[in-house]
């Protein structure tokens, strides 16, 4: 490798979307890397532009289907806020027993089908079924439990619209929640082998490098996927709605996705900046996957993304039981109306891959300006600066045999869902 | 007291085999048909103008016309357009092959009414398929009939089905063939022109006497009537066939509804008397 | 007769190769892939009865060849993607156009053909980026190459989507379901919002959907595009009496009609 | 609830229809309006229990989780109880490469309760196309597995059932229950029915007086006079013959949505399609399915090749209302239509037999 060359990996396999990787090399130096999204515009800021929030609603979602129900619940709160709709406490409830599914369904999709064949040396989750037929076929039916919950509380797998503005169009029966319930504890086990077998887990480190990690701060004593402070793993908290002086924003030629930053510097999100910021919230089960498996590792190496993602599991699978349990006790909610047809607001979800944070700014009950950051958008900048670091050090090391694979596999870590990295700035109207 | 185990199920298709198939013209073939079982196929009668629903197992079903007369028994006839689905994978067919069959299903023309009687028999393009069956059937029972008298008319030469056949018939003293073309081609000798210039070559007829039977696109009923109707022939001896969406064929699932008339059971033959009752018919 | 079973000679499956397909997205949220994905009990099957060549979003090391079917998700949005769809389109005996975005454009393509594109492209980019492939405005697959079956819906169905991929397995033809969204609502037994008067776009809309939107009590949305036997005139003058102005109706019938929708509204706009 | 004249000829005993006995005379009896739910609560062992329940708000035919969900007495359910009977969709066979093998798994015994007169009704008219020859062995098993226990009840908004000859009815039930007030008439219409009163004799007691009959008399009279809405079907076949050129249909054409609602609310729309389903796999196997189908959808009369014979709107909807208001009754010497109201109350654009009825009359569209 002494003359220029440019290595390709496109498209990143297994990545949902169109990403791909650049890197350049000229005289075993890393010239430059490029991660780029190629996906097309879509400039869902200005498509809700004019519209009610019903329809917002309807087309947000649309950026991502792996996060869906995350955009929904993040476009909720923004606009909920914006208009002044408080909902009851069994609807909050709903919404994070749907978010549960959602969480579910993507990191169970992430760890087992994406990431354990690459750990375990395999193409995909087909080919490693012939020796962990077991793992494959449970989590398989937990992915299908996941996906349930999402069509319950969705209204269908993907692109739901029963979750609505104050509440749901249609809720499920005291039955269904029962089932729910013993669906959820029954997964727990498997949930915990899960957490044996990533133990067991040799994790390579040739891309390690310090890095910070930004998450939401729920509104209680607990874990949890959503919430009005932004969390840095600095220490620092700051309010969502100043989320623009804190995350900044470029646009790169190589992208459609534009880039976030944080004081400047690339920052994680994600699972394991979940984990990480807020893991001494966790309790039960969770709590004890969590202090088996974090280490001081983790924060410099993003494979372990994969690793939070087995604990938000185990939590997610306890907390739904926690919240059917409440929801039992509690008379089904009325949907809660708005109090005003103009206000601004920011929404702050946690989505399976990160921070997502939808601002709205309603004028006579029509949609103004609307921004949208997408938690892909806010670690691209750190995807590449790993993906450096990465390359550096295999190129310093010689380590060249599957030096794409391994590439990629840094990338992957951060269950990087390309699509919903098109994104825009606000869109200051006139 | 319906005990269903022991009730047939109507909508039950049965195996039969291609056992031959070759081109009319295109996109036209010719199938012959037999059932899987020999003694059902054997004891397997129709009337001339009934219809078969034929399947293609994750295909579909649809009703086809018999073209083959019950006079001779043992393998039925059908003349099949290629227009849809169901045709497209039926025309993939190979000798040999399977299809599923359910059937006879339909009225069929009304052979007692016309003993005796003579025999004016319309076809356009595609409508030769049911007559071909009263045609034959009428030549296998000779005696039984009347005059006989075959109009057909098609779009071109090319595009007569069963030319040889139909040429062949021209022989005999028994038929009188009355064939023309809309656009005729090099070698063509006869009539062009729509299948109403025929009338003009019948000889005279007592009109209580003759018994039509009519099949052809749904624009040419109107003219061809007027012209029976001219002859004088009663509204009661005029027949036609006709065709319909179907899913059953037993007057379930009321897509061949016609008025109170389910083309299934009630036709798919109708004397013009019926559709002055119902309009919608024609 | 009734139970028939025979033993034939066998159909024209026997000892044929299985049929390669390549599913491929273009600009779109993904979720007519990962709705394949998540068909978990048929997801095998698919892969059994397929020679899967490439499904990038499920599996790694495509093999970019020949293909039966191709099943291609999302709009052109970019020059790169126009290219690679002519290269897929060649390459595929059969092609087919997979949720509203591959169908119609997708939401992205809400203001197809009025002209903002440079515009809105310009508020959210900024006037000085250059870009590595041209952007296109998001745009139906049909625009740029033959489509031989369209799998509307946003996302597609999933019983739409395993009907269609049976059919071709045996080299058949899909059965069209040419019903409104009402066909389905009714069967899942909702009441009708427009007797509510609220917004529904169900009656102008392609079934198939099973009715997802109103079955939550919301209208529909008509991402399965226009059902063209659908009485816009009527039923926009429907909505109208509800109390929305025209342009409301039709700035919602083109949230997810993109370019399919405009024929049917030309004279009502 | 049965003709009046049944009270006092009790010599004619209607045709026990799709049960196995029969019952040689009609027996009434009454029951006191305590006994009704435990009574309800017993038929469990004939069949599962279905009967009106809300679902997400809208009245259907279910099974009740508990007695209490039950609603009787008035209200319609919006999907008519033809839904028991003609399933939305099933699987007619299983298919493979050996052929076609029927698939009846989908019928179970039931004991439906709380049928209207109006839907009984409704029900003899199916019977009429499904069970005539050849008998639809589909159809003909879910009817012989399920009881029918009706139930009276007082006329709603859109009801006008007296106007159809339907709000009374003589057979095709195996018990049904007058609700007046301070007890129960309970007819007995086949040795099944009978078999339940059996069940719990202690219920029910067979000295029905004559002030009772007074109390029958009263309680028909004051329903006959609740009913709000009603038209003049005998003159209607007439009428739709007369009209086949009108130029309403066409004016209803304009406004027709084709949504197909009337069609699927319409307790005696039969209309079915059939599709295959095959199995995703390399073998040819797969399902023959039948689903609802309706006359206003525009493939409805489309052929294979192209020809639609009813494209237009009009024709459509002049197939249904000439088949509802006249071309049944010419077969089958009664209306298709049983005067339920459904359509009266599915369309958004008031299209209905009461619309059209009365556009038939005056010749003019009425305004939405």
């Amino acid at each position: 490798m002494s003359k220029t060359e440019r290595i390709e990996i496109e498209p990143l396999a297994r990545v949902e979307g169109h990403g791909g990787i650049r890197v350049e090399i000229k005289d075993n130096k890393v010239q430059n890397v490029e991660v780029r999204i190629l996906e097309g515009p879509r400039l869902f800021e200005t498509l809700v532009l004019g519209k009610t929030p019903e329809e917002d609603l309807s087309i947000v979602p649309r950026i991502c289907a792996i996060c869906n129900l995350s955009h929904k619940f993040a476009a909720l709160r923004g606009l909920e806020k914006a208009l002044g709709v408080t909902v009851p406490e069994a609807t909050q409830l709903y919404r994070e027993l749907m978010h549960h599914g959602e969480m579910l369904e993507s990191h169970s999709l992430h760890l087992y089908f994406l990431a354990l064949p690459d750990f375990l040396g395999y193409d995909n989750a087909i080919a490693m079924a012939e020796k962990y037929g077991d793992v494959v076929t449970k989590a398989l039916a937990l992915k299908k439990f996941a996906n349930k919950v999402m069509r319950i509380m969705g209204g269908r797998m993907i692109h739901g619209e029963n979750p609505i503005l104050g509440g749901f169009g249609r809720l499920p029966d005291h039955r269904t929640l029962q089932q729910l319930r013993e669906e959820a504890e029954g997964f727990l086990p498997f949930a915990m082998e899960t957490i044996d077998l990533l133990a067991s887990l040799e994790v390579p480190d040739y891309m390690e490098r310090e890095t910070r990690f930004l998450c939401l701060k729920p509104p209680h004593d607990g874990y949890g996927y959503y919430g009005d402070i932004l969390l840095a793993s600095d220490g620092k908290e700051y309010d969502v709605e100043d989320y623009k002086s804190v995350i900044s924003e470029r646009v790169v030629g190589h992208s459609f996705a534009k880039r976030g930053r944080y004081q400047d510097r690339p920052f994680t999100v994600g699972a394991i900046a979940r984990v990480l910021n807020l893991g001494d919230r966790l309790t039960g089960k969770a709590r004890e996957a969590r202090d088996r498996l974090v280490n001081e590792r983790w924060y410099r190496n993003p494979l372990y993304n994969n690793f939070a993602q087995a604990v938000e599991m185990v939590f997610s699978l306890e907390d739904m039981v926690r919240v059917i349990d409440r929801l039992l006790e509690l008379d089904q909610p009325e949907i809660a109306r708005p109090t005003r047809e103009t206000g601004v607001g920011t929404g702050g979800v946690e989505a399976p891959r990160g921070i997502l944070l939808h601002h709205y700014e309603i004028e006579n009950g029509l949609t103004v300006s609307a921004d949208i950051i997408t938690p892909t958008a806010m670690f691209l900048d750190d995807v590449e600066a790993f993906i450096r670091r990465a390359s550096e050090s295999l190129l310093s090391k010689n380590e060249l045999d599957n030096f794409e694979l391994r590439l990629e596999m840094v990338a992957r870590a951060f269950d990087p869902c390309i699509s919903c990295s098109t994104h825009l700035v606000t869109v200051e109207f006139e | 007291m319906i005990a269903t185990e022991s009730v047939e199920n109507p909508f039950q298709p049965e195996p039969a085999r291609i056992v031959r198939q070759y081109d009319l013209i295109k996109d036209h073939r010719f199938f012959q048909i037999r059932h899987l079982d020999m003694s059902r196929a054997m004891s397997f009668t129709y009337n001339p103008g009934q219809f078969l629903m034929l399947s293609i197992p994750g295909v579909g079903e649809a009703p086809f016309s018999i073209s083959s007369t019950p006079s001779r028994p043992g393998i039925i006839e059908l003349g099949i357009r290629r227009t849809g689905r169901l045709t497209d994978a039926l025309f993939r067919k190979r000798d040999n092959d399977i299809v599923f069959i359910r059937g006879p299903y339909g009225n069929g023309f009304k052979i007692d009414q016309m003993r005796g009687k003579d025999i004016l028999i319309v076809a356009g393009g595609l409508g030769v398929i049911p007559l071909r069956s009263i045609l034959y059937y009428v030549l296998d029972n000779r005696d039984q009939f009347g005059r006989l008298y075959f109009m057909y008319g098609a779009r071109s030469p090319e595009e007569m089905l069963f030319k040889t056949e139909f040429f062949q018939l021209r022989e005999r003293e028994d038929i009188e063939c009355l064939y023309t073309v809309d656009r005729a081609s090099e070698g063509w000798t006869g009539e062009v022109g729509v299948v109403t210039k025929l009338f003009k070559y019948l000889p005279d007829i007592d009109p209580e006497g003759v018994n039509a039977v009519v099949c052809g696109p749904p624009v040419m009923y109107k003219f061809v009537i007027k012209e029976l109707l001219k002859l004088k022939i009663p509204k009661n001896q005029i027949q036609m066939t006709l065709e319909r969406r179907m899913k059953c064929g037993v007057g379930k699932c009321g897509h061949c509804v016609l008025d109170h008339l389910y083309t299934c059971i009630d036709g798919p033959v109708f004397t013009y008397w019926d559709t002055l009752h119902f309009r919608e018919l024609i | 007769m009734s139970g028939t079973k025979t033993t034939t000679s066998g159909g024209e499956s026997k000892g044929r190769e299985r049929p390669r397909l390549g599913i491929y997205g273009l600009t779109g949220c993904a979720g007519d892939q990962l709705l394949l994905i998540h068909t978990e009990d048929h997801l095998l099957d698919i892969f059994e009865a397929f020679d899967v060549r490439s499904f990038v979003m499920a599996s790694s090391n495509p093999v970019e060849e020949e293909l039966d079917v191709a099943i291609v998700e999302g709009s052109v949005s970019t020059e790169e993607q126009r290219e690679h769809l002519l290269e897929i389109r060649k390459r595929a005996k059969i092609l087919v156009a997979a949720g509203n975005c591959a169908t119609a454009g997708g939401v992205q393509a809400m203001y197809a053909k009025d002209g903002s594109f440079a515009e809105r492209m310009r508020r959210v980019y900024g006037d000085d980026v250059k870009f590595v492939t041209e952007p296109i405005e998001g745009s139906p697959l049909d625009e740029f190459v033959t489509v031989d079956y369209y799998l509307p819906g946003c996302p597609i169905s999933q019983s739409q989507v395993l009907a269609l991929l049976s059919r071709l397995l045996h080299g058949e033809q899909p059965e069209p379901y040419p019903h409104p969204v009402c066909h389905e609502c009714k069967l899942r037994e909702n009441r009708c919002l427009l007797l509510d008067k609220k917004f529904c776009l169900g009656p102008v809309t392609l079934g198939g959907c099973g009715a997802a939107c109103p079955s939550n009590g919301v209208g529909c949305t008509g991402c399965w595009g226009p059902n063209p036997d659908g009485n816009f005139e009527e039923h926009f003058k429907l909505l109208q009496s509800f109390g929305m102005s025209k342009d409301e109706i039709i700035r919602r019938v083109r949230n997810y009609g993109g370019h399919k929708i405009l024929q049917y509204i030309k004279d009502l706009e | 609830m049965p003709h009046q004249l049944r009270l006092i000829r009790n010599d004619v005993a209607p045709a026990p229809t799709f049960q196995t006995g029969w019952v040689p005379t009609v027996r009434i009896l009454k029951m006191e309006p305590k006994y009704f739910q435990a009574f309800i609560e017993s038929l469990d062992k004939f069949g599962r229990v279905y009967a009106p329940v809300r679902r997400n708000g809208v009245l259907t035919w279910d099974t009740p989780e508990r007695f209490e969900e039950i609603v009787l007495g008035g209200e319609h359910t919006m999907i008519p109880v033809k839904k028991l009977f003609h399933p939305m969709r099933f699987d007619m066979f299983r298919f493979d490469d050996s052929g076609f093998t029927p698939d009846y798994s989908s019928s179970e015994k039931r004991v439906i309760v709380g049928v209207p007169p109006c839907e009984i009704h409704s029900l003899l008219r199916l019977d009429e196309v499904f069970m005539e020859r050849p008998v639809d062995p589909y159809y003909a098993q879910q009817r012989r597995d399920s009881a029918i226990i009706g139930y009276s009840c007082l006329p709603g908004e859109n009801c006008f059932c007296r106007s159809t000859g339907t709000d009374i009815v003589e057979e095709g039930f195996d018990l049904f229950f007058v609700n007046l007030g301070e007890f129960y008439l309970v007819w007995v219409g086949s040795s099944l029915g009978h078999d339940m009163v059996l069940v719990h004799e202690d219920f029910f007691d067979d000295s029905v007086s004559h002030d009772d009959i007074k109390k029958y008399i009263a309680w028909r009279k004051k329903r006959d006079g609740m009913f709000k809405k009603s038209f003049d079907f005998r003159s209607m076949p007439d009428l739709m013959e007369l009209s086949y050129e009108s130029p309403i249909w066409e004016g209803f054409a304009e406004r027709c949505l084709s949504c197909g609602q009337c069609t699927m609310v319409c307790p005696t729309c039969n209309c079915y399609n059939v599709v295959d389903v095959l199995d995703i796999s390399s073998a040819t196997s797969g399902r023959r399915e039948r689903h609802w189908d309706s006359c206003m959808f525009v493939d409805y009369s489309l052929v294979a090749g192209g020809h639609n014979f009813r494209g237009a709107r009009a024709e459509r909807l002049k197939l249904w209302y000439t088949h509802k208001l006249r071309a049944y009754a010419s077969e089958y010497g009664k209306p298709a239509c049983i005067g339920c109201g459904r359509c009266v109350e599915a369309c958004p654009v008031d299209i209905n037999v009461l619309t059209v009825a009365e556009a038939l009359v005056t010749m003019e569209v009425p305004a939405r």
